[in-house]
């Protein structure tokens, strides 16, 4: 039965990465740099929600820090072409690493903390590096680092014109993120890291190392996490410390992954789904407007998501399938009987 | 199931809505869209929506008859023989990236003409580059960081005078004080907001203030929206500058101020960048602790006398917002203007030759101080000015340069305790 | 040499001794039986072997090698592997990924692995309810499902603690069969344990703890008749219904 | 010297109004193990509150505190009733994210309704009033504002450690089902914890206007800093607020003043950690 619900799985898989291959080619949406550009948020947020996923959804450790990781990944791109004019790769290569790094570092120590109390280690983690960078001379501090122009094409991961190898750029990503947790929740380390998050004693006492697990959970995720951030960079142009690093940035992290569902592989990519249209065609409708209606409509959702269904949309459609399997059960039960 | 079925009905509500909104093609054909894209939310919101108000009613003047406004465009109805413009509003919250997605969305989808924006640097930097990229006019009004017009874009346009020429003026105030009424200054102290546009003005005030042979002694950057700025005056005080330099947005600005009477200091004199200090409320909030504060100002309604054309025009601002004319928001109404003149003169909506037009022209601008524009490569507006105000019982009082001011300067501030 | 060799083993915790100068030795193959009183320092001395706790002094020795300050995971790896008082389930996870857990301390490879965890939960009989949620199950079959996990790390001593509180009779007698069976290939039993009934039948030696200090080490029939015994821990009760069994048996 | 006893004052007189804004945040979180995200909204409103009543009416914020605690602790209530009551099922961070979804709402809401503008009580009791101790000047407007605080958070504490309903609340702390088999009825301690939580925000809001800008975006970093003063002080432990509250303010005004003003929060932030990592679950943590 498991073998054929990953087969299922497969399947479905396949068939999402050849719809998202095919996106660009709808007239309507090759047409709309709009469209293009939600497409692209969408892919992006979904994969930056699944890398935190990793320690935050799987791990269960709620991390509010990710921002960082997505700011340094950021800087990384942006210091390569601004600051050294070189294309942005070896930037992002040294940015993720630096990232991971970063991460075992800091949260080696806030690992001793729990619940609550590792999520406001977390928030002020964030705070303490956004208002470093925002004085920190060589990035530029509160200035920011604005792109020049510079050639388009691959090697600059630079478009202008075009949204499409954008498109394609957050696609790879998309797919690459979501292959790597994909075959880490069916293995080993994606077991063990379920297993530390419902109890760590209990894990501990089974052989599982829950620290080294920890910490290689957020190392790997920070590393994805930072190249989201380059992603980021190289598609807007433009980096600042309030822009990738502060908390809004990682409420983003959060909300998008606990609003699909967190521990889950597809809840990322349904939050983003909702979250991100809903984002940004609010806007357009009412943000022109001026008085915050869209950002009301927007807590609004969340709130009554939270609400109605605190495990977010997985929740909500495995709490739907298991009510038709219950009722394919009541239904087929008569026929035993008689 | 219930809330599965309500989930996706405001989802598709939403998407369906959105595409009719989109599909929807406006009937009349003789329109130019413009596009404004200010931060109507977030923490500049209220520089924002005064902006998207200001450009609003540049708009109304030049599209319907206004005979009462003695500004070009104001009698005849519409552009080109009869071509409206119709404004498209966006939100860019104060963040660069939205700025970037809206001015393309704006440019893309919307099918503006142009865009006028973005009152933050910060925001205006990507935006303006989207337009370039494009090849279409980007006409920006207040944004100050002089970074922007030294990019050597082609199609990018800035009316206000930044922070550079705003820091060099104030040391030309200082040294004018210096030499008529014998007042000593010699070091500097700067206090702004540490954001993009905070830093720049600190940056250029800094470069000013070494060139013109001032110490700057001290240099309090602070967190936007703090709670306290205990210790940021206590800083200042601390190293008692004669001159401070001040860079910060309405809350902030009236935080310092009642900071600075809690802890009973002042400088003998304070030099603000265009931002909180000339904001029309400010008087009404701090009341007669707002006085003898200096700072430079391209528009206050005490200006009437210089720039007569105004009062009709904010008239009709007025209606839309309740406070006058800032030198923020008026940059944005010149802004408009000028465009809406160069399409006239240039007699087309070619991109290229509507640059040309502008480059090649000196603008008539009534609501400009000095009512000329001039651009110069890069963008910038030379023609660009502002005055050096002291607020005196609750008005801005021109104070320099000489030649157009009406009253004299109060100096020192008269201190706390003697008010 | 002994599987497991406690020695002298304290506890502190401030001005509480919990464990004074505790030592014993837990042969291979055999079942031993760790009782004693409420807060006579069972669980504490579990603690201090597992490595939860840091002893004061003493040392544990496993399988020949010093243990005494390992972290848990690393005794779980050498092969002493432990269940909860209380029990610990995964319980967002089904019985199924309880089990696999364990099996993946000696197994990496996923196919393999879950065939070691479908043995196991056969062996503890969860086998109809391995795709329930862990958090959904009823007290007896979690205490069973704890042992199930433990199992599938393949350990070489099994250390339970109090995996018969809570059970109904007919429960116990399962376990107890259970653990005989498991003797049977060859696996060692440490077994903290309330229930007489279960575990003086099975236990090779017991070791009764009491207020912190060892009081006795013996075959369960030699330790029901020494007299501190007695006294500190059975009762009246059953002193009166073992020496009734004794006085029996000389006649 | 003097400087410094000046800079040190204004950091406690800071660090009492922190005091008070966790002092709510402590007591929610203490008894529910909810950390609510609105909080410094909550501030916010209290604020407009307090403003609206002393520009239209011209009542002193020495008064109108009154209100806008009540407004608080109905909004708390509220707050409880609609949201937080559903989220107590799901995980711990469903409730967190509901509340920033509410935060969101509250900003934008008073974006909408009150415009963008800041604003500012002139004229009221204690406008500009200052007395002078040696040569350290303290302001009067923050000095009534600390001692009503410092006043509000005895009187919380009072009532949680000496009073039958104060026992009731540690008991559903301490243990929900336990105290529901003492018939306590935890839902309804719930409830009321809620609304004290927005209570004693809801005097602080009232009483800042005497001397702080209302906007909508005022109570960010105020809400920041208490979830810090919280955890600092220790799961729901009121004097460990109060004591976090106050290091925090003085840690800010000295660090502001002898290192830079802009690593103040650096330094604030830097030093929870520091403390977290010697004692994980803060200073009168448990």
């Amino acid at each position: 039965m498991i073998k054929e619900n990953t087969k299922k799985q497969d399947l479905l898989w396949y068939v999402l990465i050849v719809v998202l291959l095919l996106v660009p080619f709808i007239p309507q949406v090759a047409a709309n740099s709009f469209t293009q550009h939600v497409f692209i948020l969408i892919l992006l947020y979904a994969s930056m929600s699944q890398a935190w996923n990793i320690i935050g959804g799987y791990c269960g450790q709620v991390s509010f820090g990710h921002s960082v990781f997505f700011g340094i990944g950021a800087y990384g791109a942006g210091m390569a072409v601004v600051k050294f004019g070189i294309t942005p790769w070896p930037g992002i290569i040294i940015g993720s690493l630096l990232a991971m790094v970063v991460a075992v570092l800091i949260s080696y120590p806030c690992f001793k903390l729990k619940g609550h109390y590792f999520a406001i280690a977390t928030f002020a983690i964030v705070e303490i590096f956004n208002r470093l960078f925002m004085v920190w001379y060589w990035v530029n501090g509160a200035l920011g680092l604005d792109y020049p122009m510079v050639k388009t094409g691959w090697t600059n991961f630079v478009w202008y014109r075009t949204k499409i190898p954008y498109y394609y750029g957050a696609l790879i990503l998309f797919t690459t993120i979501f292959s790597i947790v994909r075959f880490i929740e069916r293995n080993r380390f994606g077991y063990y890291l379920r297993a530390v998050r419902e109890d760590q004693e209990t894990a501990e006492a089974t052989g599982i190392n829950s620290t080294f697990i920890k910490l290689s959970a957020m190392a790997l995720s920070a590393f994805l996490a930072s190249f989201c951030g380059a992603f980021f960079v190289q598609y807007n142009f433009r980096v600042d410390p309030p822009m990738v690093m502060s908390l809004q940035v990682s409420m983003v992290f959060v909300l998008v992954t606990i609003l699909g569902g967190a521990g889950t592989l597809f809840g990322p990519l349904l939050g983003a789904l909702i979250l991100i249209p809903l984002q940004e065609y609010t806007r357009v409708l009412w943000g022109g407007l001026g008085r915050g209606t869209d950002l009301m409509l927007f807590g609004f959702l969340i709130v009554l998501i939270m609400v109605r269904q605190p495990k977010g949309i997985m929740g909500l459609i495995n709490e739907y399938l298991n009510y038709r399997k219950t009722r394919k059960i009541i239904s087929a039960q008569p026929e035993i009987n008689s | 199931m219930n809330f599965i079925k309500k989930i996706s009905i405001i989802i598709l509500t939403t998407l369906l809505v959105f595409t009719l909104v989109n599909g929807a093609a406006f009937a009349q054909e003789k329109i130019i869209k413009i596009g404004t894209l200010f931060p109507l939310t977030g923490s500049c919101a209220l520089a924002g929506s005064r902006c998207k108000a200001a450009v609003e009613t540049a708009v109304e003047v030049i599209n319907n008859s206004h005979p009462e406004c003695d500004v070009p465009l104001a009698a005849q109805e519409g552009l080109l023989g009869g071509y409206k413009i119709v404004l498209v509003h966006a939100d860019h919250q104060g963040k660069p990236d939205i700025a970037k997605a809206e001015a393309e969305r704006l440019f893309d989808q919307e099918g503006v003409y142009t865009i006028v924006g973005c009152y933050n640097s910060a925001c205006t930097n990507p935006a303006s580059m989207v337009a370039e990229r494009q090849e279409k006019i980007f006409m920006c009004g207040c944004s100050s960081s002089a970074a922007l017009t030294e990019r050597g874009l082609q199609y990018f346009f800035r009316m206000a005078p930044t922070d550079k020429t705003e820091s060099i003026e104030f040391c030309d105030v200082i040294e004018w004080m210096n030499g008529t009424k014998g007042a000593n200054l010699k070091t500097i102290g700067i206090i702004y907001e540490n954001t993009e546009f905070g830093k720049h003005a600190a940056d250029e005030g800094k470069l000013a203030a070494a060139e013109a042979g001032f110490e700057v002694v001290v240099d309090v950057p602070f967190s936007p929206g703090a709670t306290n700025m205990n210790s940021e005056v206590q800083t200042l005080k601390a190293k008692n500058p004669d001159v401070v330099f001040g860079a910060c947005l309405g809350g902030d600005y009236t935080l310092w101020v009642r900071t600075m009477k809690q802890m009973d200091w002042l400088p003998k004199m304070c030099l603000n960048y265009c931002t909180g200090y000339q904001d029309p409320v400010i008087t009404e909030q701090l009341g007669d602790d707002a006085n003898y504060f200096m700072g430079g100002t391209g528009y206050a309604p005490e200006f009437a006398e210089l720039m007569p054309a105004v009062a009709a025009v904010e008239k009709i601002y007025q209606e839309k917002i309740g406070v006058p004319f800032d030198s923020d928001s008026i940059q944005e109404a010149v802004a408009t203007f000028i465009l809406a003149q160069a399409i006239e003169k240039a007699g087309t909506l070619n991109y290229d030759t509507v640059r040309d037009t502008l480059y090649a022209n000196e603008w008539n601008s009534p609501l400009s101080m000095g009512g000329k524009v001039a651009f110069v490569s890069g963008g910038q507006n030379a023609k660009a000015m502002s005055m050096i105000t002291q607020l005196q019982g609750g008005e801005y009082k021109r104070v320099f340069p000489t030649e157009l001011s009406t009253d004299e300067v109060i100096f020192p501030m008269i201190p706390w305790s003697k008010r | 040499m002994p599987l497991l060799e406690v020695c002298e083993i304290s506890k502190k915790f401030g001005s509480l001794v919990a464990n004074s100068k505790i030592s014993f030795k837990v042969e291979e193959g055999n079942i031993v039986g760790l009782i004693g009183p409420n807060g006579a320092g069972k669980t504490t001395l579990f603690n201090c072997i597992t490595g939860i706790y840091k002893p004061s002094e003493g040392k544990v020795f496993f399988d020949g090698s010093d243990i005494t300050n390992l972290p848990p995971y690393k005794v779980a790896r050498l092969g002493a592997v432990r269940t909860f008082q209380i029990v610990h389930s995964l319980k967002e996870m089904s019985v199924f990924d309880n089990v696999l857990i364990g099996a993946y301390l000696r197994e990496r490879n996923t196919e393999k692995a879950r065939e070691m965890a479908n043995q196991c939960i056969d062996i503890c009989y969860l086998t109809k309810i391995k795709n329930t949620r862990a958090g959904d199950l009823a007290i007896g079959h979690k205490k069973r499902l704890e042992l199930a996990r433990a199992l599938a790390t393949s350990p070489k001593l099994l250390m339970l603690d109090e995996c018969m509180a809570g059970l109904t009779s007919t429960e116990v007698n399962e376990s107890v069969s259970l653990i005989k069976s498991l003797k049977k290939k060859g696996i060692t039993f440490l077994i903290v344990e309330h229930i007489m009934e279960a575990i003086m039948p099975i236990a090779d030696k017991v070791v009764v703890l009491n207020g912190g200090l060892k009081i006795a080490e013996d075959h369960p029939e030699v330790v029901v008749h020494q007299e501190s015994v007695i006294e500190a821990y059975l009762g009246q009760k059953y002193s009166k219904k073992f020496q009734l069994a004794a006085k029996g048996r000389n006649i | 010297m003097t400087m410094f006893f000046q800079v040190a004052i204004d950091g406690l007189l800071t660090g009492m109004v922190y005091a008070l804004v966790a002092s709510g945040l402590s007591l929610i979180w203490g008894v529910m193990d909810v950390l609510n995200f609105a909080h410094g909204e909550f501030l916010m409103l209290g604020m407009y509150v307090s403003y609206w009543l002393g520009f239209l009416i011209n009542f002193d914020p020495l008064i109108s505190w009154i209100a806008s605690g009540v407004f608080c602790f109905l909004l708390g209530i509220l707050t409880y009733k609609l949201i937080i009551h559903h989220c107590l099922l799901g995980p711990p961070l469903s409730a967190l994210l509901a509340t920033f979804g509410l935060s969101m709402i509250l900003k934008n809401f008073a974006l909408n309704r009150f415009s963008p503008n800041y604003r500012l009580l002139t004229g009221t009791l204690l406008d500009g009033k200052r007395t002078l101790i040696g040569n350290i000047v303290l302001p009067m407007p923050q000095l009534i504002t600390s001692i009503f605080a410092l006043v509000v958070v005895f009187i919380i504490y009072y009532v949680i450690k000496r009073t039958r309903l104060g026992w009731a609340i540690q008991a559903t702390a301490m243990d929900k089902e336990a105290a529901e088999l003492m018939g306590i009825n935890t839902e309804r301690i719930f409830l009321l914890v809620f609304g004290l939580g927005g209570l004693c925000v809801g005097v602080a809001g009232g009483l800042l206007p005497s001397y702080l800008a209302v906007h909508p975006e005022v109570g960010g970093l105020f809400g920041l800093i208490a979830f810090v003063c919280v955890a600092m002080g220790g799961f729901g432990s009121i004097p460990g607020a109060l004591l976090a509250a106050l290091l925090i303010g003085l840690v800010e005004a000295l660090g502001g003043f002898y290192i830079a003003p802009v690593f103040k929060y650096v330094v604030v932030f830097g030093l929870y950690l520091l403390v977290v990592m010697l004692k994980p679950k803060g200073l009168f943590g448990w």
